[in-house]
């Protein structure tokens, strides 16, 4: 064990660096209009995400693994995920919104106090993706509760995510 | 009244008792009594005499009422009304019964009890023979099968504790001899009571169809 | 010159407690080979969490309302009543070590009825872990402070650290072996790793953070800061009595400096070797962990039975 | 005045106004209500007499004693010697018995028109009568009166409810107990009796030394186990969770509160007044029953969801800690360290009126809590906080109490029991230390696991959803109910708040031991009650503890909730439950807090599982109808100790059964035998 940390230590040049210039090359849907005057100072420090499965096929939810893993490691920005959404800032939420989810999805937004922010991650989650029409399926999330922003792509890798989330950051504050 | 006469008269009370044991038929044990409890009283006249206290007088009185007359009428009675002539056997055969109450005077008679027959040197015999007759009668107690002859041995043990009391030279204290009327009154009444009630309940007064209480 | 040094030591624990988990979540990061959140992240969390609203529930009692006010008060009051940087405070309610254990005791039974009191079978079970844990530690903590109040004479935390270091030498081996009991017990009652993972997210594993799943907004930042509180206690209780080289004797500028140098440092010490134990070894599972209770109390045993 | 109170007078004046009460309830019997007040009134007025009498006898250390000589002369003169140490019980139960009638004036009406309130109103006073007078006796045939009174009355007090079956089963088991106790110190007062001829406790003392040592040692054991059972120490101690369940909530207040304290003060009166030099194993058997006692107490609450049996085996707890007190404080006397042992015995006097408080105070909350839901069962209580907010207050006051958490009273005499037990671990040579570890290690653990008991009892009564349909319907109780409660929680806090000062009276209630007259006290106290333990050992404010937790927790408070973030809004919703919605069978139970615990002392506890399935119908075993899961922790002295016994005595008995023959010749002869026996003997 301990000659692997002996290793680590040696060569520490695996992060990948998210400078601001290419910050708003990947493109990004703001659906809901709501302005958070409170908001911009609030979240630059620190961000809870709580994440929440609608239904998903577990293909988003790899990509927001991989988030933590030591090459995107969105922990240097200050982001990190929480159990209880109770202590969330930000709802992710991923996958179709399925008919018996849709309570608990509504919960877990009652549950979670002001400020928040409610983020759509996925093709699926926006409008159903392939699955939209079929009768499990509720197809708009927003009918439920009230969705800020939308993170394209089926799935999204965790650079667009990652890249996305700094930027929802970055549009906020400017508000 | 000198002193052989007084052992005179306790040798033939200590042969009635010996008598008690080994008759057969209930009137005769009932004879038996009377002759005792003719002696008790003779005993106490010798006593009243030697000391002039009017008690004693009243309490031979009573003893020559109640023993000597009332208490056999009615024993007659009862015999003569529930027919039980025979029913007076023994769970020891009369030589083994012999052997015991030679052993209870010998033990009676042994130094062993002196400082109790000891009490008045002069009384010594005396005091040890109404000792042993106090042995004897409860032996006869424990002896009898019929109720009746249980309720005589009873009576006898009364008599010979009586005879104890006076040769000890107690017979003064007030206190006793109202103790003698009044056990007199009650042992007679409780007797009679008794033979009757085990008379009616059990049929029989043969005291071993009582262990039917046993649980 | 005192008020300074009593503020100074009313405000000390709360302000450096945040940093020194910081200073262990990056520890793990850095092990883990990534670069992990920076050290004052904690502070904007707190910061962050003190200014959002709260969500409470409606089966919750005035019980869950005022705990966390409670169980940060007790980390304050003890946070006085222990030597931190200098050694005879001037005026100091209580050093004595029972009072602490048993404040700290306070704390624990509040936090454990608020976890109880919304009615979630999260809470429940994690105020059951914690009680079990808490009580199978306490022969433990008291123990090896006992062995230390046994070899200065003395049970004032303040007079222990006072004692002059020719007599900490000489019972060095009895000193050691209740502070291996004292940093199991630090292990537990802090939450850290072998008995309960501090950044887990599956409920069933959980035991401290299941007693918070229901609090949000100021009262998480406070229970939070209660427990960053509880932790660095415990570690500068470990560094000023165990360790008692370099915290200043009189009040002289200097030497407070020095001492609040050689403090942070120790802290420093300890959060380092937590994080590395974090990262080597694995949770271990939750019936095994009385047995290193016990160990702990066996280590303080036998160093009292060395002492004398 | 006051000079008159304490006198002879005073003390029959308080006697006769329990008698008047005892006897005005008999005869008002017939109108409930009537009854009810004036038996508690009196028990009130009789009681707060007492605690009048008890505090100026103890002030002025003005002690007395005499004798009601009646007309046997020298054989049963009823002699009283009320000094310190009977004069600090006294005020004990009298302050436990004023709080107690108080909530009985309200508790005591669920009860009317169900059974006789003038026969509860008797037998309580009579109780309190008795109590009063066991502690003040100093002849032991009146001891033995005196204690038997107070069995029989406890005993119709425990059987009162007899509707329930449980309840006359629990005090036929209560009785049988008592009366083998009796019977202990009943061989023990024969014993003493044969050596020193006098019963009287005075005469006792002066010619202890005819006493020889052999003796002394089955003196100590017939007492250790006739006033352990009364005290309920761990093997004896199999009534006392049945019996204190059984009566009536402000009885069982009394009960384990006081009641079970008349064994402690026996303990004292003999070990530290009348056998005075005691060999060195009477100490360390006490310290080890202690021990045993205290760990043991908690282990078997923590397996209880029947909450007035819990308290039952916190009282056993408790009677531990004070036995470790008492221990150490014999050892430290043979060992000839008067002032410790006058520091341990302290320790347990305090503890004991810091028990008798708390205790009572959770009894009776207990109580008000089962009056509203009619169950005693925890499994089914919860979130009576919201019914019930004040009793949740004083049971919480009670709760922290016990669990000996600063600011409140349990911790000043734990504190204080500790410090004992260091100064043994400290000054003693190794070959005496070793039991003060185990002392110290025992109470270590029973302190944890008595806060995990505590969170465990107030979290499933008081906390989250109410489990039962009774609870939706419960009410604050009465208003005399809660002033019982509320003052006991105030003397739980004010004693916290002055304990310097209770310590320096207790020393004087320990100096008035012939033992500890001309001894220094280890324990200095100055002004703001700091008082330290052997110059500068240890020391403890409690009254500036108690006020810098207030402010600081108020500052915190203020800061929090007013500086940072005034305009914070608090949304109220449901709990989170995952996404799952909670009803209330899923929250934690006493079961299931406990579980876990109990698994780790598996090895003392033997706990039992067992599951049963019904099926609908027997053949198909797919359709499971109810699942039943018992996790039960069965009772190993009953199983190991008592049933054996029980065996033994059955098969005796059937042995002897064989004389019965029926036959009357067969028993005179017996008699006959004897007799002549006897007489061989004599002569």
């Amino acid at each position: 064990m301990s000659n692997i940390f002996l290793k680590i230590l040696k060569d520490r040049n695996n992060l990948i660096n998210i400078n601001n210039k290419d910050l708003n090359k990947e493109e990004l849907f703001i659906i809901g209009k709501k302005i958070k005057e409170n908001i911009n100072s609030l979240f630059n420090g620190s961000l809870a995400i709580r994440q929440i499965d609608a239904g998903s096929d577990n293909s988003c939810e790899q990509e927001l693994v991989a988030l933590t893993n030591n090459f995107y490691d969105i922990e240097r920005f200050g982001i990190h995920f929480v159990a209880s959404p109770r202590h969330a800032d930000m709802l992710l939420i991923t996958g179709p919104l399925t008919r018996n989810m849709s309570k608990a999805v509504k919960d877990a937004y009652d549950a979670t106090p002001d400020p928040k922010i409610v983020v759509t991650v996925g093709d699926d989650a926006f409008d159903g993706g392939i699955f939209n029409g079929s009768y499990a399926v509720l197809d708009k999330i927003s009918d439920i509760i009230p969705v800020d922003y939308h993170i394209p792509g089926n799935p999204p890798s965790p650079k667009t995510i990652l890249l996305n989330i700094l930027n929802i950051l970055e549009t906020n504050r400017k508000k | 009244m000198s002193i052989l006469f007084l052992q005179f008269l306790l040798e033939i009370m200590f042969l009635t008792i010996i008598f008690l044991h080994l008759l057969k038929k209930n009137s005769d044990v009932v004879l038996a009594y009377i002759v005792q409890s003719i002696l008790i009283s003779l005993v106490l006249l010798n006593s009243f005499i030697e000391t002039g206290d009017i008690l004693i007088l009243w309490v031979i009185l009573c003893v020559l009422v109640v023993k000597v007359i009332l208490g056999p009428i009615f024993f007659r009675r009862l015999i003569k009304k529930n027919a039980l002539a025979f029913s007076v056997s023994t769970y020891l055969n009369s030589p083994l019964t012999l052997v015991l109450i030679s052993f209870v005077t010998f033990m009676a008679f042994s130094n062993k009890l002196l400082p109790i027959t000891n009490i008045i040197p002069s009384y010594h015999i005396l005091l040890s023979l109404s000792l042993s007759m106090i042995f004897l009668s409860l032996f006869l107690i424990v002896n009898r099968k019929g109720a009746l002859s249980q309720i005589i041995g009873v009576l006898s043990l009364e008599n010979s504790i009586i005879m104890f009391i006076v040769f000890a030279g107690l017979e003064q204290s007030p206190g006793l001899q109202i103790g003698i009327i009044f056990d007199i009154f009650v042992w007679i009444i409780i007797s009679t009571v008794f033979a009757s009630m085990i008379y009616n309940k059990f049929g029989s007064l043969n005291v071993t169809e009582m262990n039917r209480l046993k649980d | 010159m005192n008020i300074f040094i009593l503020i100074l030591q009313f405000i000390f624990i709360p302000l450096i407690s945040p940093f020194f988990i910081g200073l262990i979540k990056k520890v793990k990061a850095m092990l883990q080979n990534r670069q992990g959140a920076s050290v004052f992240q904690v502070y904007k969390d707190l910061w962050k969490l003190l200014h959002k609203d709260e969500v409470v529930s409606n089966d919750a009692s005035w019980i869950f309302m005022i705990a966390p006010f409670i169980i940060f008060g007790v980390t304050l009051v003890v946070g006085v009543s222990i030597p931190l940087f200098i050694s005879n405070l001037p005026v100091y309610v209580s050093g004595d070590i029972l009072l602490v254990v048993y404040l700290l005791a306070v704390g624990t039974f509040f936090l454990a009825l608020s976890g109880m009191d919304t009615g979630s079978s999260f809470g429940g079970f994690g105020s059951s872990r914690e009680m079990t844990i808490s009580a199978m530690a306490e022969g433990g903590l008291i123990f090896s402070l006992l062995t230390v109040s046994i070899v200065y004479q003395t049970t004032n935390l303040f007079n222990i650290s006072n004692g002059n270091i020719f007599i900490h030498n000489n019972f060095i081996l009895s000193i050691i072996l209740a502070f291996a009991g004292f940093f199991i017990v630090l292990l537990a009652e802090s939450g850290r790793f072998p008995y309960d993972n501090p950044d887990t997210h599956l409920e069933l594993t959980m035991v401290h953070e299941a007693m918070i799943l229901e609090y949000s907004g100021k009262r998480l930042a406070l229970i939070e800061w209660a427990s960053a509180n509880k932790y660095v206690i415990f570690a500068s209780i470990g560094a000023n009595i165990f360790l008692p080289y370099g915290i200043s004797h009189n009040t002289a500028i200097l030497s407070i400096i020095f001492g609040i140098l050689f403090l942070l440092l120790k802290i420093s010490a300890f959060s380092f070797i937590i994080g590395v134990i974090e990262s080597k070894i694995a949770k271990f599972r939750f019936f095994r962990l009385p047995d290193l209770l016990l160990i702990s109390f066996i280590f303080s045993v036998i160093a009292i039975g060395i002492i004398n | 005045m006051l000079q008159l109170l304490t006198s002879q007078i005073g003390f029959y004046l308080l006697l006769s106004i329990f008698l008047i009460g005892s006897l005005g309830s008999l005869f008002l019997s017939k109108n409930d209500k009537y009854a009810n007040i004036w038996g508690n009134a009196f028990a009130i007025l009789g009681s707060s007499l007492g605690l009048i009498f008890s505090v100026s006898l103890m002030l002025t250390n003005r002690t007395f004693s005499f004798n009601f000589n009646s007309l046997y002369q020298h054989f049963l003169d009823f002699s009283f010697n009320v000094d310190m140490l009977a004069g600090f019980f006294i005020g004990v139960i009298s302050l436990i018995a004023i709080f107690c009638s108080f909530f009985a004036l309200g508790y005591v009406k669920h009860f009317y028109n169900k059974y006789n309130i003038g026969v509860l109103g008797f037998f309580y006073n009579i109780l309190i009568a008795s109590l009063i007078l066991i502690v003040t006796s100093s002849n032991a045939i009146w001891f033995l009166i005196a204690w038997e009174i107070m069995s029989i009355s406890s005993y119709f007090l425990v059987v009162y409810d007899r509707n329930d079956e449980s309840n006359v089963k629990a005090g036929f088991l209560y009785l049988i107990m008592t009366y083998v106790g009796t019977a202990f110190i009943l061989f023990a007062f024969l014993l003493i009796y044969k050596y020193t001829n006098s019963f009287d406790f005075s005469i006792i003392k002066s010619n202890i030394n005819l006493i020889p040592f052999h003796i002394k040692n089955i003196i100590f054991i017939f007492s250790i186990i006739g006033f352990g059972i009364k005290a309920g120490i761990i093997p004896l101690h199999i009534w006392l969770p049945a019996a204190h369940p059984a009566a009536p909530s402000h009885v069982s207040a009394l009960m384990s509160g006081v009641m079970i304290k008349t064994g402690i003060y026996m303990f004292i009166r003999l070990f530290m007044d009348i056998l005075q030099p005691i060999p060195v194993w009477w100490g360390v058997t006490i310290i080890i029953i202690g021990a045993v006692s205290s760990l043991l107490g908690v282990l078997y609450a923590l397996t209880e969801h029947d909450i007035k049996k819990l308290l039952a085996y916190h009282s056993i707890e408790n009677i531990g800690i004070i036995l470790l007190g008492l221990g150490s404080s014999m050892i430290f006397n043979f060992l000839g360290m008067m002032s410790l042992s006058l520091l341990s015995l302290m320790a347990a006097l305090f503890h004991t009126l810091n028990h008798a408080v708390f205790k009572s105070l959770l009894f009776l909350s207990a109580g008000s809590v089962i009056n509203e839901v009619h169950t005693r069962n925890m499994e089914e209580y919860g979130g009576v906080i919201k019914y019930m907010p004040q009793t949740a207050l004083f049971f919480l006051i009670g709760s922290m109490a016990i669990s000996a958490l600063p600011p409140f009273n349990g911790f000043f005499s734990e504190w204080l029991t500790f410090q004992s037990l260091f100064q043994g671990i400290i000054q003693l040579s190794p070959n005496f230390n070793w039991i003060f570890i185990v002392a110290t290690g025992s109470l270590a653990f029973t302190g944890g696991l008595a806060l995990a008991c505590f969170v465990k009892a107030f979290g499933s009564i008081f906390l989250a959803k109410p489990r039962s349909q009774d609870v939706k319907h419960a009410k604050e109780s009465s208003l005399s109910m809660r002033i019982g409660m509320g003052f006991l929680a105030l003397f739980s806090i004010l004693l916290g708040l002055f304990s310097g000062y209770t310590t320096i009276l207790l020393e004087k209630v320990g100096k008035g031991l012939s033992i500890f007259n001309e001894v220094f006290s280890s324990v200095s106290v100055s002004g703001d009650q700091l008082f330290q333990i052997n110059k500068g050992f240890s020391s403890i404010r409690s009254f500036s503890i108690f006020i810098f937790i207030i402010l600081v927790i108020l500052f915190s408070f203020l800061v929090f909730k007013y500086l940072i973030n005034k305009n914070q809004k608090l949304k109220i919703d449901k709990t989170w439950g995952c996404g799952t919605d909670l009803n209330s069978r899923m929250e934690i139970t006493t079961t299931g807090f406990a579980k876990s615990i109990i698994l780790i002392f598996k090895g003392i506890l033997k706990p039992s599982l067992q599951s049963e399935i019904k099926y609908h119908d027997s053949e198909s075993r797919y359709l499971p109808k109810s699942m039943t899961v018992t996790f039960k922790v069965n009772n190993v002295y009953s199983k190991y100790l008592y049933k054996p016994i029980q065996k033994i005595f059955n098969l005796l008995s059937i042995k002897v059964k064989k004389i019965q023959s029926g036959n009357i010749n067969l028993y005179i002869s017996y008699i006959y035998i004897i007799l002549i026996i006897l007489l061989f003997f004599i002569l």
